[in-house]
């Protein structure tokens, strides 16, 4: 059994991760760069290894001193966590070269559905349905143009490498294209490391419905139902819910059946997804798979009951699978929503900063996983997940009205998030009704503002406001201190003065 | 004891006495009494005619976010008011445009040169943040008159990145 | 349906309440004693009353002044929590009389099960076994010890009314009676407002398992199957657990079917429990009903998916049952540990005072149900309970590793708890074994001390000692400024010395 | 710089100096270097040789309690450390026993009367904190001298409530 994980990965999933590690008794190594020394997944881990400069090129995905650092501190696996190395099969490669358990799929299986153009290819074998598109990776943007002229437009400019709507652009003339693809280049070298982009036919208001699958060593395979995320931005999921409501047990039977042949397919081992588009008439297509833990698995295992992490890590170990797929059941209904640190009210900009205060939400059916807290400054480095909330009950109607509430008790004040958008959505009266699609943002919400707030608050407002003013100790303790609390915490200038003083 | 608020903006004036256990609040010609405590640094509970709120108080600088049911209110006094720039473009009296970045980042192109045309919505330049790229537009037609940035550079928010002049 | 409840609790379970009601969109009116202005349930309720001084007498127990509070918010319900007025059929029935709902079973059946003795005489009747014992209220010592010695000692001495523990004397022999009733009878007046006691054949180490039912206004029921709550100190349960490692199918079927008969004998509806001993032949006797949410409901919760506080609405408010027996499946498995305000260490000396901090755990599958936050002046008036810490897990092994992650997470600084002490049961090798009975903790914990430190985190305190020394804002912002936080809070003084200066 | 603390009563003497980016301890002979982190109020991340840690400190009166790895150190200050007083009882040296309160709460019942012989174990007074009754006995056998409380008084911790005479 594997005792020690190093988590080649930062946020919330790396805190998610080393929480599952010390539950089963492994010892965890944390990595960071220099703009995380003060990052929760830093405090979190066991041990600790700085790894490099901010820019994540320099660090998350600086390959050979993340091996270096795990054979340093001795681990015997990575588990990549999602985005960064993730999905490089040159990693997985490398940490097989070097006698290091990489949790997640073999190198090999990695590569293939890692390339979203081969994967295509095989799926289409397999008799997998899969939307129009290129067939390989673009030599030249001319090729390309060639290429969406025989789709025909709009198309999609999609990375090969990763996900996570990274390097994505939908494209509506020609004109447009040669920039799109420029700029998604830019973004999946940015965000993968690999510019490799690729074009496929764009279809409008599908719902995105995913398969999560587990796999084992031993060809031993499960899937554990869908996740429907159609509720995104710029192709960024940012509401996930399981079950869908567009499935019916027959669908969910029939996809779920597909997704184990894809994985199959491609000889996949440990957990991934099998991405489908479905479309109005129950038609679904292969889309790609996600070949790593992902941003929303928490959904599946509140409502299947099975920790994702945990049989990632078994299935790496070399355990069998404990489970068949008549085993397996959804109960409930889950909902997640992701925290951005973004300006919902100002074209989602992204809004790094010091966060002054962060009250979490908690109770009965409601899961935060997140990297945060008070006095914490986001870093501009990386994604702008802050942190996702998580709820579960009985049905979907009360998964909806727990999320509100929970939305409602949700503050992080010094920095922009998502939180009061995502409460507008879950109160959509066509989210409430269960009647969601990619476009359903771009319809519904193309210009948020904050609503209206509520008048009845002026007088507590207005109470908390004088209560405040009329009690001077708040303001040594708040306001002025808190600027330069880092500082006046520093020990330099103290140990300087000291030492001018002579001990 | 008298107090001016800017709350979201918006001017209030307050007068607060003291009355039996509570505390006798005037404003805009109505009053109500609260029952108020301290419950930590950053949260009071607010009891108002048998209603009762849980705010959380947070101090910024010059100002004082007021988190409640699930909304901030942002309070300000009078005459502090800071303006809530979040960068972009101003335009000054001389016919010129100030382009500033949006937020902090890293210069990733620029795609215009000095001297040169630009027509609205054409991009200037690409500031990336959070691994998302941004792209600056012009928002009319202009000439770029000084580039004050270079490729790479890390941008605080609101520092200039480009002047541009108006045609005239 | 219900619009507006008010809660006659306070601590945990009224905050518990109150989010159940916030997710329904009914809204909730605390009610307080003086000690408690500054309580959890009053900052997250609606509505906020003050209904008397500190002793429950005057507050939490005075049925008048509940339902005035009650009358004058126009709640057209009362939600009676736990403890104090759950399970008091004066109270059911006056509620009823105002037509009020009174959220739990029936006053009939209130009475007739919360009268312990009438109960036994009632499942007696019912084919369900008993433990022997005294069969009507006593009138005199003389006809207790009487009645001892016909049962035999040892003989437990018992509350007629309520339950918890509060009340209950184990008698080894006859000298010890008299005041052991004497002290019974002081207990369940101060806890119950009734202080009739009786005797019953006192039962070694059987383990403690009982039945969830819930019944509806029309006559169906269904049980949510077993928890184990065999660790008990002094008769008061600490840890609890589902499912019991002592049940097989067959036997919890078997009890199931017992729990639901007795229930149907006492024409019971709403949400209660039925409580047997279990003995080592797996023979199981009815030991009483427990006519209210437990405490220990969240485990319950956590396997069935079911949101117990929620049923009770629904059924409250006329709904029908939606779930059948059929429809109920245990999934994984829980555990919950009680934090008390004792000193383990020091005979479980009640421990009131302030909390200097406190830091909850979390993270997925921890759920912690409590009344308490960092600065809480922890009254002396009420039980000792401060929070509950709920985990869930795929099976028993890996919800006790989460359980003693959890509480090495928890931090509850200024007062003692029984944090270290529960840490030190959930790890002994008899509970992980599953080898657990109401003898355990006087068996294996008589006397407790906290375990000898780490050597290892000599050096990381050391540094966080000098570290904090290096820098004066500490101190400014903790030591000196604590004690005396609230005074320089407070606007009086600030008040006076402005009218002094005339505004 | 050097600091002298008591760690749950023993005595520790550390010296600390600036070192690169981190500081040097030097404890009993031994030294290491550790990179500290002030990440809130309350908590301190601490890395030393590649472990990390994640302190919480809390500041009371007279001492510090640091949690670490689910458990609570106490640091004080040497010659201020403050006995740890649970009540109970205390024996002067003229032969008497000073009962006190165990814990702040209220007096239901005093079993005995001044210049009563009392038993070992014997129940002196009821104390109710928390809906428990917790019972006061003597330790030896001794003569009631007498009595500081009365029933129904609400009692704080160490408070004086029965002085015994012990039988010469």
């Amino acid at each position: 059994m594997i005792n020690k994980i190093l988590i080649a990965n930062r946020g919330e999933i790396a805190v998610r991760i080393i929480k599952a590690c010390r539950e089963m008794g492994i010892a965890t190594v944390a990595v960071y760069s220099e703009a995380d020394r003060d990052s929760l997944h830093v405090q979190l881990a066991d041990e600790a290894v700085l790894i490099g400069p901010p820019p994540a090129t320099d660090s998350y995905l600086n390959m050979g001193r993340i091996v270096q650092a795990a054979q340093a501190a001795h681990s015997q696996a990575i588990h990549p966590g999602y985005g960064f190395l993730a999905e490089n099969a040159d990693f997985a490669r490398l940490c097989e070269k070097e006698g290091i358990i990489f949790i997640g799929p073999n190198s090999n299986a990695l590569e293939l559905v890692g390339d979203k153009v081969r994967a295509r290819q095989t799926m289409e074998k397999a008799g997998i349905s899969i939307i129009p598109g290129m067939k390989s990776i673009p030599k030249s943007v001319a090729e390309c143009e060639a290429a969406a002229r025989t789709i025909g437009y709009p198309v999609i400019v999609k990375a090969s490498a990763g996900g996570g709507g990274k390097g994505m652009r939908i494209v509506g003339e020609e004109n447009d294209l040669k920039p799109a693809v420029e700029a998604g280049m830019r973004e999946a070298k940015s965000a993968f490391g690999d510019e490799s982009v690729y074009l496929e036919k764009y279809l409008e208001e599908p719902r995105h419905v995913e398969f999560q699958v587990l796999a084992d060593n031993f060809g031993h395979m499960v899937h554990l139902f869908e996740r429907e995320c159609s509720i995104q931005r710029r192709h960024q999921k940012i509401v996930e819910e399981t079950p869908s409501p567009a499935l019916d047990d027959g669908l969910r039977a029939k996809m779920g059946e597909a997704a184990k042949k894809a994985m199959q397919a491609a000889d996949y081992n440990n957990a991934g997804t099998v991405e489908f588009l479905l479309d109005r008439n129950s038609n679904f297509y292969f889309l790609e798979v996600n070949a790593r833990l992902q941003v929303e698995h928490p959904v599946t295992e509140l409502v299947t009951g099975v920790d994702l992490v945990r049989q990632q890590i078994r299935i790496a170990s070399g355990e069998k699978l404990s489970m068949a797929q008549n085993d397996l059941r959804q109960r409930g209904h889950a909902i997640e929503c992701r925290i951005y640190a973004e300006d919902p009210a100002n074209n989602f900009l992204p809004s790094a900063g010091k966060i002054l205060f962060v009250k979490e939400p908690k109770g009965p059916g409601v899961r935060h996983d997140g990297g945060i807290y008070s006095g914490w400054d986001v870093p501009i480095y990386y994604d702008p997940i802050l942190a996702k909330l998580i709820v579960w009950a009985e049905n979907r109607d009360l998964a909806c009205r727990r999320m509100t509430s929970a939305l409602d008790d949700y503050a992080i004040i010094g920095i922009h998030t998502t939180i009061g958008f995502l409460k507008d959505i879950i109160n959509h009266p066509e989210f409430r009704a269960g009647r969601t699609n990619t476009g359903f943002i771009k319809r519904y919400f193309e210009s948020w503002g904050e609503k209206g707030k509520d008048p009845g608050m002026l007088r507590p407002v207005l109470a908390a406001a004088a209560f405040d003013e009329l009690n001077p100790a708040a303001h040594v303790q708040g306001a002025e201190s808190r600027p330069s609390r880092k500082e006046r915490f520093s020990p330099w200038q103290s140990l300087g003065k000291w030492r001018i003083g002579g001990i | 004891m008298e107090f001016e608020f800017l709350i979201d903006h918006i001017f209030h004036k307050v007068s607060v006495d003291k009355t039996g256990n509570a505390l006798l609040f005037k404003e805009a010609g109505a009053s109500f009494e609260a029952d108020i405590r301290s419950i930590s640094e950053n949260v009071l509970s607010i009891i108002i005619e048998g209603r009762s709120y849980s705010a959380t108080i947070v101090r910024d600088k010059d100002k004082k976010i007021v988190f409640l049911n699930g909304r901030s209110y942002i309070v300000e006094k009078p005459g502090e008011g800071a303006k809530a720039f979040h960068g972009g473009e101003e335009r000054t009296r001389e016919g010129q445009l100030r382009i500033t970045a949006p937020m902090p980042g890293r210069v990733i192109k620029i795609n215009v040169a000095e001297g040169e045309k630009v027509r609205k919505n054409q991009t200037l330049a690409i500031v990336e943040a959070m691994k998302m790229e941004n792209e600056i537009k012009a928002s009319c037609e202009a000439v770029v008159k000084k580039i004050h940035t270079s490729t790479g550079e890390l941008v605080d928010a609101e520092k200039l990145l480009i002047e541009l002049e108006l045609e005239k």
